[in-house]
């Protein structure tokens, strides 16, 4: 594949968000699993919002408010089984305009 | 601790499953509550998308009165890509041009949205921005759904589950398994807006008719999946779709947006969705595990319907009329069971499956009840084919002195050089088994 | 205590697009929502109702679809909802909107007098805040517009003081009831609604009145007759005649970029680098 | 409803009376003269955005061969002639003063029932006023006792030439188009214009003008509100976007709210405001005073740096009156870059640091050459 960089941010800056401020929808369990144990680390680039980050020092960050909600992340995540997945509180997260 | 019973049947989920289930339902006078997490309903789904008229005109008859429809399809492409080009079929037929018209684009916010206010007029009460936390069990039946809100127990006879592809609450209550990576599709769209007269031009359609364009080949970077571009009525629905575990497993790490913007700048695709305004980028999941991968879809107090039952036929591309009669053939077993005084246990819902047996549904899903597997076994028919059919196209129709019988033997050790000659005649047995 | 809260639903500003050849408004795909503003203005109101008891009214003016912005408002608790919809009322400014909403302000005071109308500070789509004073002043409501806090209601005596953002602080004011009030906006935040108030108006008969049901006669004040304002042109925003200067990052670094944007900025701009030293020496 | 913005009639044609609606302007109403501007003013002091009006009103007049006139209402210690003095060196002719008790300390009912007043005796053809929270507060009830059209929150105001209408310009939906309403069968045509959107005009020590004196004949016992307090804002060194020579802004491109700092830095260094965009603030990345836009703060300082935003349309009108303009964005297709004067395709979190260092060391260079 030739390299071609995008930035994921600069399209889902045109989808329509009602963050729940303070309430992320999903959580990673246990960072160390991430940081230690899982090898691949494949939401770091299947998750379609990137939401997931691999740092510098080898941990994964989450940051859930550009969310699809689409549930790849739970379940590519079968050897550690290390996110808890729920969907956003009623009336919150993505909200398609035309889906 | 069994609490009376404030509903007749209550709908989890306002996309065409549950509006089919929560519509027929209400239609025949039961009392129902339709529960969506969405600010509206469709704010939370993702189609192509492609609408068959026939599962929704069984509902609704005369649907195509006021539903937001975008373009009736009147011709289909199908491509093989390569690196830098395509070979493909097109079939276009003014047949396809004359009303009834039997296939639409739709963009699905506001064709679900359509959808509900009828599910009101008939009768239904319905609320949005409300997630469903757990279904709540007395005993071994499911009587009633939990929701994220203060004193947020509701009690019914029936709940029907029509929560979308996640399935979250079957999984929680243990119904079924997690969905394995091997038996969904992550696919990512975008809608790119352009004038009408752009889209007419670029597709050589008129003012209400439109084209789709299927896609494999090298734009799915090795894995099993499909690209499309939709027209609709002044944008194009682009997007790409893979097997999730391919994305998983795939040794570039290529991500599902990359894929995506790969797939836009090939030199076949790009002229024509040139100049579109992107507004909005959207993934989602596909159910396709087939046949083999449907769950127990009823039980004690609750059925399953659409994508959390896994109803999508990956073959042709179907779903949503899949979700539309599940939803309608569950909620005609309630209705039954409710005129026979019956307990809502299992045995008084087991209709619903041999309805769905007796339909298209179950019929067509087993039929291509091998595709996904021998697919799957066979990534060359996502990577190598392609290739080699666009080079010897190439091949074929390049004028350059060499006679079309040498050109025959060159494609044909092509191929061979490409894959081993049992090897194609077993591809070609095993393809056409799958899809027979 | 009776209050009358007055809102609009409208297009998600934020989503609307324009169309890049023909500079119209592309309203497909945008949703229509309870005007932000407002729930400031409706959540005051429920912590009153909270507070003193009674009863609080929705009154919306639009198209029937409005009807599901004023079920929104019965979930977080509003007692009753009034729609006025009528085609007559099409094309009305702020001055047309605030003589149907004082109508339909008045036909509700008939049923239940009203102590406290509330309106948005101001809607995100047309931004005019004057529909809020327009009312106040048809029915000779004292007006307090921009407030961040109700300090004080006497029901006894009919009291209220309220505080008012002003330019440099604010202002405490004292009226009598019956006033309108215009909440300034995050100075409460709106209640998740429970699921029986859900429930409830989802199945809430949203009363919907005609312009006659609203009591009004004079068909020159509503609608586009009753509106002096006349809007003689839309347009998009013209690209400026002037190139943008683009600095090259792939052809040399960072700092010889930073150093040449430096001395662009100061030859074009020749005072600002005097201006900053000034700012840096005192 | 209000101002929908559906086109109705063209500018140039004489409008036939759309739907029955009356659109001439009747021979009594022809007789409304002059552009009036309300002084703002509270607590000694004249809010700038009056002074940006007074200029505004000279081109105005000068088109129509009218005359420009202050409005100050206040109490009886305020010092009201000065800010009339002052106003003339601003381009107003004349004033009209109206002192009384009870006006002192802005309060809605007497204000506006002393602005109606002058307006009914005067009759002036054009009205004037900031859009502060006192002058949009004023203006939609005095708009309504007088029963005329009102346009809040203008960006432009010309004279129509077929019309000589007052055609006021104002973003609508969010900032995402323009709109230009007039009002032509009623008098007078009122309209706010918010701060800093208009020039500062220069100010003529040489010009004076004559003031007229009015009563307003209401008394303390009959006025229903009273102002109890005034609570000045605690935090002295706020914000003030509107009046900053330089202002450095960062968007959703910076990703998140840490990288904040940098621009704070940058800011810092320039001895200028930070500011941001809509998105950022309704993320509470940033207070609600730095954002920059048409729901938020107009700006226009020397020197406007945009680090990480896109340049959506709602941020441009509140900067694009920058003197110089300098964009950071990844994306070369941003429309930031259509209004920006210079613009550097990067990263903003490697370019601002960089940007820093620079401006400090040529600043601290500069300043020792200077001392």
């Amino acid at each position: 594949m030739n390299a071609i960089t995008v930035n994921v941010e600069e399209k889902l800056f045109q989808n329509r968000y009602r963050v729940d401020t303070g309430r992320p929808h999903i959580k990673i369990k246990n960072a160390d699993v991430c940081t230690n144990e899982c090898v691949v680390k494949s939401c770091t680039f299947v998750c379609p919002a990137s939401c997931y980050k691999m740092e510098g020092n080898g941990t994964v960050t989450l940051i859930t408010d550009g969310c699809l909600e689409c549930g790849s992340c739970r379940i590519i995540c079968t050897e550690h089984v290390n996110v808890d997945w729920e969907y956003p509180r009623g009336g919150h997260g993505i909200l398609f305009k035309f889906g | 601790m069994k609490k009376t019973s404030q509903f007749d049947a209550i709908v989890v989920g306002a996309g065409p499953s549950g509006n089919a289930a929560a519509y027929t339902m209400a239609k025949a006078g039961l009392k129902v509550l339709q529960i969506e997490r969405g600010e509206y309903p469709g704010s939370k789904n993702v189609q192509g998308a492609i609408l068959y008229a026939n599962a929704l005109e069984q509902i609704i008859p005369d649907f195509r009165d006021d539903a937001p429809l975008e373009r009736h399809i009147i011709e289909q492409r199908m491509w093989l890509l390569d690196e830098n080009s395509f070979v493909g079929t097109h079939i276009r037929s003014e047949d396809y041009n004359k009303p009834p018209y039997n296939r639409y684009t739709i963009l699905r916010a506001q064709f679900d949205k359509w959808f509900s206010s009828k599910v009101r007029e008939a009768g239904a009460l319905l609320i949005c921005e409300t997630t469903v936390n757990h279904l709540i069990m007395d005993g071994d039946q499911v009587v009633g759904v939990s929701c994220d809100r203060l004193q947020g127990d509701v009690f019914a006879d029936v709940v029907i589950l029509a929560d979308g592809v996640n399935s979250t609450l079957a999984r929680k209550a243990g119904f079924h398994p997690e969905i394995p990576a091997g038996n969904v599709a992550l696919a990512v769209k975008e809608v790119l807006f352009m004038p009408e007269e752009t889209i007419r031009q670029r597709f050589n359609v008129g003012e209400e008719s439109g084209v789709v364009i299927e896609m494999i080949g090298r734009i799915t970077d090795g894995m099993m999946g499909t690209g499309f571009l939709y027209t609709n009525k002044e944008s194009i629905a682009i997007g790409v779709g893979c097997m999730l575990g391919d994305f998983k497993n795939n040794p570039n790490r290529t991500s599902p947006y990359k894929l995506l913007e790969q797939m836009k700048r090939h030199p076949s695709i790009a002229p024509l969705i040139e100049g579109g305004e992107m507004k909005e980028y959207t993934a989602h999941l596909i159910p396709e595990g087939g046949f083999h991968a449907i769950p127990q879809i009823y039980g004690n107090g609750w059925m399953i319907v659409g994508d959390s039952g896994g109803f999508v036929n990956a073959v042709h591309r179907e779903g949503s009329n899949l979700a539309m009669t599940t939803g309608r053939l569950a909620a005609e077993t309630v209705i039954a069971a409710k005129a026979a005084g019956a307990d809502f246990r299992a045995a008084s819902l087991k209709g619903y499956k041999s309805a769905l047996d007796d339909s298209f549904v179950m019929k067509d899903l087993y039929k291509y009840r091998d595709t996904p597997a021998v697919l799957h076994k066979n990534p060359q028919f996502f990577t190598s084919y392609p290739d080699m059919v666009a080079q010897a196209a190439k091949t074929m129709i390049t004028v350059d002195g060499v006679d079309k019988k040498t050109k025959e033997r060159e494609i044909f050790a092509n191929f061979r050089k490409t894959r081993k000659l049992t090897g194609l005649v077993g591809d070609a047995y095993k393809l056409w088994k799958a899809i027979r | 205590m009776h209050i009358v809260v007055c809102i609009k639903q409208v297009p998600d500003s934020a989503q609307i697009r324009v169309h890049p050849v023909t500079n119209t408004i592309m309203r497909q795909g945008v949703p229509a929502i309870v005007n932000p503003y407002d729930l400031f203005s409706l959540e005051e109101a429920l912590r009153l109702k909270d507070k003193f008891g009674g009863k609080v009214t929705m009154l919306c003016m639009g198209p029937p679809q409005a009807e599901e912005a004023l079920r929104k408002c019965i979930s977080f608790g509003a007692d009753d909802a009034v729609l006025v919809t009528d085609r007559a009322f099409a094309g009305a400014d702020t001055l047309a909107t605030s003589y149907a909403l004082t109508a339909g302000v008045r036909q509700i005071a008939k049923e239940q007098a009203v102590d406290i109308v509330f309106t948005g500070k101001q809607t995100i789509d047309g931004d005019t805040a004057q529909v809020g004073p327009g009312i106040a002043k048809r029915m000779g409501l004292q007006l307090l517009t921009y407030v961040s806090r109700i300090v004080e209601v006497d029901e006894e005596k009919r009291t209220i003081t309220v505080e008012r953002r002003a330019e440099g602080g604010v202002q405490v004011l004292k009226t009598s009831l019956p006033c309108l009030i215009t909440m300034l906006e995050n100075t409460n935040e709106m209640r998740f609604a429970n699921l029986p108030a859900m429930i409830h108006a989802a199945a809430y008969p949203v009363r919907k009145w005609s312009k006659e049901d609203a009591g009004i006669e004079d068909l020159n004040k509503i609608g586009l007759k009753g509106s002096p304002t006349v809007v003689s042109k839309v347009f998009g925003p013209t690209p400026r005649s002037e190139k943008v200067e683009m600095l090259d990052l792939e052809t040399s670094n960072l700092r010889d970029v930073s150093l040449n944007l430096i001395q662009k900025i100061f030859t074009r701009h020749p005072t600002l680098e005097s201006d900053l030293l000034m700012k840096e020496l005192t | 409803m209000s101002q929908a913005p559906t086109p109705a009639a063209a500018p140039a044609k004489r409008p036939a009376g759309r739907g029955g609606r009356n659109l001439e302007l009747s021979e009594e109403l022809k007789a409304y003269k002059g552009v009036w501007v309300f002084i703002e003013h509270d607590r000694g002091h004249v809010h700038s955005v009056s002074w940006e009006l007074v200029g505004e009103a000279r081109k105005l007049a000068d088109t129509l061969g009218c005359q420009v006139s202050a409005v100050l209402l206040g109490g009886p210690d305020e010092p009201l002639e000065k800010f009339a003095a002052e106003a003339f060196t601003f381009g107003a002719d004349k004033a009209y003063i109206m002192k009384d008790p009870v006006l002192k300390g802005y309060r809605n009912e007497p204000f506006t029932k002393g602005m109606t007043d002058l307006v009914n005796k005067y009759q002036p053809e054009i009205f004037l006023l900031g859009a502060t929270s006192m002058g949009r507060d004023l203006a939609g009830s005095v708009a309504t006792t007088l029963l005329t059209g009102l346009t809040a929150d203008c960006t432009e105001l010309k004279i129509d030439p077929t019309s000589k209408a007052l055609a006021a310009t104002r973003p609508t939906f969010g900032g995402s188009l323009y709109c230009t309403i007039m009002t032509l069968a009623y008098r007078p045509q009122m309209a706010t214009v918010r701060p800093r959107v208009m020039l500062m005009p220069r100010a003529d020590a040489s010009r004076t003008g004559d003031i007229t004196y009015d009563t307003l004949g209401m008394l303390e016992t009959n006025i229903v509100t009273k102002l109890l307090d005034f609570i000045a804002d605690a935090n002295s060194n706020k914000i003030n976007l509107p009046y900053a020579d330089v202002i450095v802004s960062g968007g959703k491109g910076l990703k998140n709210p840490e990288n904040f700092k940098l621009v704070f830095e940058l800011a810092r260094v320039l001895g200028g405001e930070v500011g941001s965009t809509r998105p950022c603030v309704q993320a509470g990345w940033v207070e609600a005073d730095r954002q920059v836009g048409q729901t938020g703060k107009t700006v226009r300082p020397k020197l406007y740096i945009a680090a990480g935003i896109s340049g959506a349309i709602q941020h441009r009108v509140g900067c694009e009156a920058a003197d110089v303009i300098v964009a950071i964005n990844t994306d070369v297709n941003a429309p930031i870059f259509e209004f920006a004067h210079y613009g550097i395709v990067g990263n903003a979190m490697q370019v601002l640091p960089a940007l820093t260092q620079a401006f400090a060391a040529h600043l601290a260079l500069r300043s020792r050459q200077v001392a």
